[in-house]
């Protein structure tokens, strides 16, 4: 049952791995009046343990990139990586510079580019609807490995992230 | 205390700020700058927007089957990587032909998944470059 | 037994855009040390700037070290390649150039008061400025094309003119901007809820802000009269009715009431830029290499934003060096949390408006 | 833009002579790669409500050499003076390295860049 609510209304984390700031306030302008993100049922936390979404935005420095995979690593599965800008994306400007290590996908699996420098509210809500689609998709692959295997015990109606199948989450990992 | 509700009351029956973005869309200034586009006919092969990009986001790589163009005489091939462009107009300014062989649009780039394998294939084409 | 407790707040945090790492040594509520780590986001520009990049191709660059005063990097970085080559740019660039730069103020302080009222817990005033400042941003679009990045300037003049329809339209969104600043004065300055987070909260007295040189909004609302838009003659910022806003007391308060006062100036100014459009040319052709050594100071909507430049006649430059706002106000930043509460940190990092991204390179 | 040479030896008084704070407002610290072993310290200040007034103290040195730290008598010095410790390699008195580079990033990134 909550599966089901969960896709409908994922919440977003947001981190900055060395941007410019560009798309971070873009971001922020998304969340705002006019483009209202929050349409979606998207909610911006701080706390990846409630995150289905993980926007990252600029290139991967070598100060921010452990953070980047702690901050993917704690978020439940399933889960999406949008990389917002170009320097995310591919590296931008920013591409062998010394203290920037490579674009995002070097370090976390990515699946959604947004292209753009600063990418535009229009095409961070175009991203973020993808990942929706992607995360029912992701959502519906966890739920068949589920039924694979036993029912998980539901205790007061809290699913046990302990009984969801690892198989799925690994198989993330190293596409 | 009336101000406010008056107010309020107004607001209630206004317009939503909010676009509806995704079911109406919004258009875009002529001047806006999107995409790069290219027209291979007019292309005189310069390189100059290649050598002009600051992050390196266009490349003319030769191939075995190149486009025909009379001024072509290296065999060479235009890619663009949209996701790799910053949308600084200096390959515009750089080109001898604007408007012509090279333009910006007003269009705005695709979104990638992870399945167009984005940066694997461009890198591909850099190593051939180097 | 000791008695302080150390809290950490950053890198990830929701109150913060960027990520900074501040660790707090907390006596009860009280903080009484700071330790800060600003260098997540260091990329190293300014060695790029001189090994990657010619010299015509490093304003670009430079307007990616910082999102928000990306206009501010590429001026002053043009600004002193003009110097160097002893340029003299048309007026009409001069005057359009002025006109991006106060746009950029305006929007740029705009998101700070948001951000600040988002952080004492007024999420309202938050949805309602960010949803004027998209009126901002539109402008912005129309005239350079791009909402952020705006790539306007270039060496010799600027990009692209402005046509009298796009005049019209940013002469009718700057009205309707003036009368919400009006709104945004009266409820900063009479909301009462909001006087008890802001007044006599994070204070810098004028004596520290001469002492810890503090720049910007921060210095000018402790009485310091430091602006470089009033010590500069490359742009005419006296022909279009610039006014210096200082304030006194120097705690979160006053630091609003600066930045208001300066959007209302500077909408002021963008009106009268526009009245008084000169005729003519937007762009001069640039040649010969840079050669020597210059200093260029602009104001940046955070304080002042310093580049020294120094040329040998060849392509590539020998040294950039880029001194942003926020990375010589960190010691009066330090200075202002110790001895205040926690529970005020987020508030009073939101009114300092910090731009690590531009702190880092 | 003035510029004013020192030594190194004498740099600590001179700008503690000039240094007023009610008057001058310092910039920043600066470093300068030179051919060679060599590479200039800058001191840049500038003065309040003065049209474009500014004056470099600077000081030509080699890299191994210690150079005086300045924190007590500016003392928002302390965070440029961690930048030119990065970003050269040198030592500063009383100034730790780590502001920006990590040990497995690359070392003295600005020593002999752009000659």
């Amino acid at each position: 049952m909550f599966e089901k609510y969960r896709k409908k209304s994922p919440w977003i984390l947001h981190y900055n791995a060395g941007s410019c700031n560009g798309c971070d306030i873009e971001i922020l302008a998304s969340l705002s009046p006019k483009y209202d993100l929050e349409r979606f049922g998207v909610v911006n936390t701080g706390n990846p343990k409630q995150s289905d979404i993980f926007l990252v935005t600029g290139p991967v420095t070598y100060r921010s990139r452990e953070r980047l995979v702690e901050l993917y690593t704690q978020m439940p599965e399933p889960k999406v990586v949008v990389a917002v800008g170009s320097c995310s994306c591919t590296g931008g400007v920013f591409r062998d510079m010394y203290n920037v290590e490579d674009r995002v996908d070097r370090y976390i699996p990515v699946d959604v580019y947004v292209a753009g420098c600063a990418s535009s509210p229009e095409l961070i809500i175009d991203g973020v609807v993808k990942a929706l689609d992607i995360l029912e998709s992701k959502t519906k692959e966890m739920e068949f490995a589920k039924k694979l295997q036993n029912k998980p015990k539901i205790e007061d109606g809290i699913v046990s992230r302990k009984e969801m199948p690892r198989r799925v989450g690994e198989n993330d990992e190293e596409s | 205390m009336k101000e406010s509700f008056s107010k309020a009351f107004q607001n209630l029956f206004k317009k939503p700020q909010t676009i509806d973005y995704p079911v109406t869309e919004i258009k875009k200034d002529k001047d806006y700058r999107g995409l790069i586009e290219y027209c291979e006919e007019e292309c005189i092969y310069c390189l100059k927007c290649e050598k002009a990009c600051p992050p390196g986001a266009i490349l003319f790589v030769g191939v075995e089957n190149p486009p025909k163009n009379e001024k072509n005489k290296k065999g060479l091939k235009y890619h663009y990587n949209p996701y790799l462009c910053i949308y600084c107009q200096e390959c515009v300014r750089a080109c001898p032909k604007p408007n012509e062989a090279l333009w910006q649009s007003n269009k705005k780039p695709t979104i990638g998944v992870a399945s167009d394998r984005v940066n694997d294939e461009w890198f591909e084409l850099e190593a051939i470059k180097k | 037994m000791k008695k302080t407790i150390h809290i950490p707040l950053g890198s990830q945090h929701i109150s913060l855009l960027e990520p900074v790492k501040f660790k707090f040594e907390c006596e009860n509520e009280k903080i009484i040390g700071v330790d800060s780590d600003v260098g997540f986001v260091h990329r190293g520009v300014e060695r790029a700037c001189t090994t990657k990049f010619k010299f015509d191709g490093v304003g670009y660059v430079v307007a990616r070290v910082c999102g928000l005063c990306a206009i501010t990097h590429s001026m002053t970085y043009t600004a002193s390649i003009e110097k160097m080559l002893q340029t003299q740019i048309p007026l009409k660039a001069k005057y359009l150039r002025m006109l991006l730069l106060e746009l950029d103020r305006i929007h740029s302080h705009m998101l700070c008061l948001s951000h600040v009222s988002e952080n004492a817990g007024f999420e309202a005033i938050f949805m309602r400025i960010m949803g004027d400042r998209e009126l901002i941003m539109e402008i912005q679009e129309l005239i350079t094309g791009n909402r952020v990045q705006f790539d306007f300037i270039s060496i010799g003049g600027v990009n692209r003119d402005i046509s009298s329809e796009h005049i019209k339209k940013v002469k009718e969104a700057l009205k309707v901007v003036r009368s919400k600043v009006d709104g945004y004065i009266d409820e900063f300055t009479n909301n009462w809820s909001l006087s008890l987070k802001y007044k006599n909260i994070g204070v810098l007295s004028l004596d520290d802000a001469y002492r810890f040189n503090a720049i910007g909004p921060l210095a000018r609302a402790s009485g310091l009269k430091i602006d470089v838009r009033n010590e500069i003659d490359y742009l005419p910022y006296s022909e279009i009715g610039f006014e210096m806003q200082t304030s006194t007391g120097g705690d979160i308060h006053a630091r609003n009431v600066v930045r208001l006062n300066e959007i209302v100036n500077s909408i002021q100014m963008c009106e009268n830029i526009l009245d008084a459009l000169p005729e003519g040319e937007i762009q001069t052709k640039v040649k010969g290499k840079p050669d020597g050594e210059v200093l260029v100071r602009y104001e940046a909507p955070r304080g002042e934003l310093a580049y020294y430049v120094k040329g040998g006649g060849k392509p590539m430059l020998d040294r950039v060096r880029i001194k942003t706002p926020t990375f010589a106000s960190i010691p009066s930043f330090s200075h202002i949390f110790m001895g205040s509460q926690y529970a005020d940190a987020p508030a009073i990092l939101a009114s300092f408006d910090p731009c690590l991204s531009c702190t880092a390179k | 833009m003035k510029k004013v040479e020192s030594t190194l030896e004498n740099i600590r008084d001179d700008i503690k002579k000039f240094y007023d704070y009610k008057v001058w407002h310092f910039i920043t610290m600066n470093g300068v790669a030179l051919d060679g072993e060599r590479f200039e310290v800058q001191w840049i200040f500038s003065r309040y409500e003065a049209m474009d007034e500014s004056v470099i103290y600077y000081t030509v040195t080699e890299y191994d050499k210690i150079i005086p730290s300045i924190e007590d008598i500016i003392p928002s010095s302390i965070i440029s003076q961690r930048e030119v410790v990065d970003m050269f390699g040198v030592k500063i008195d009383g100034s730790e390295a780590g502001l920006y580079l990590d040990a497995d990033s690359l070392q003295m990134p600005l020593r002999g860049c752009g000659l």
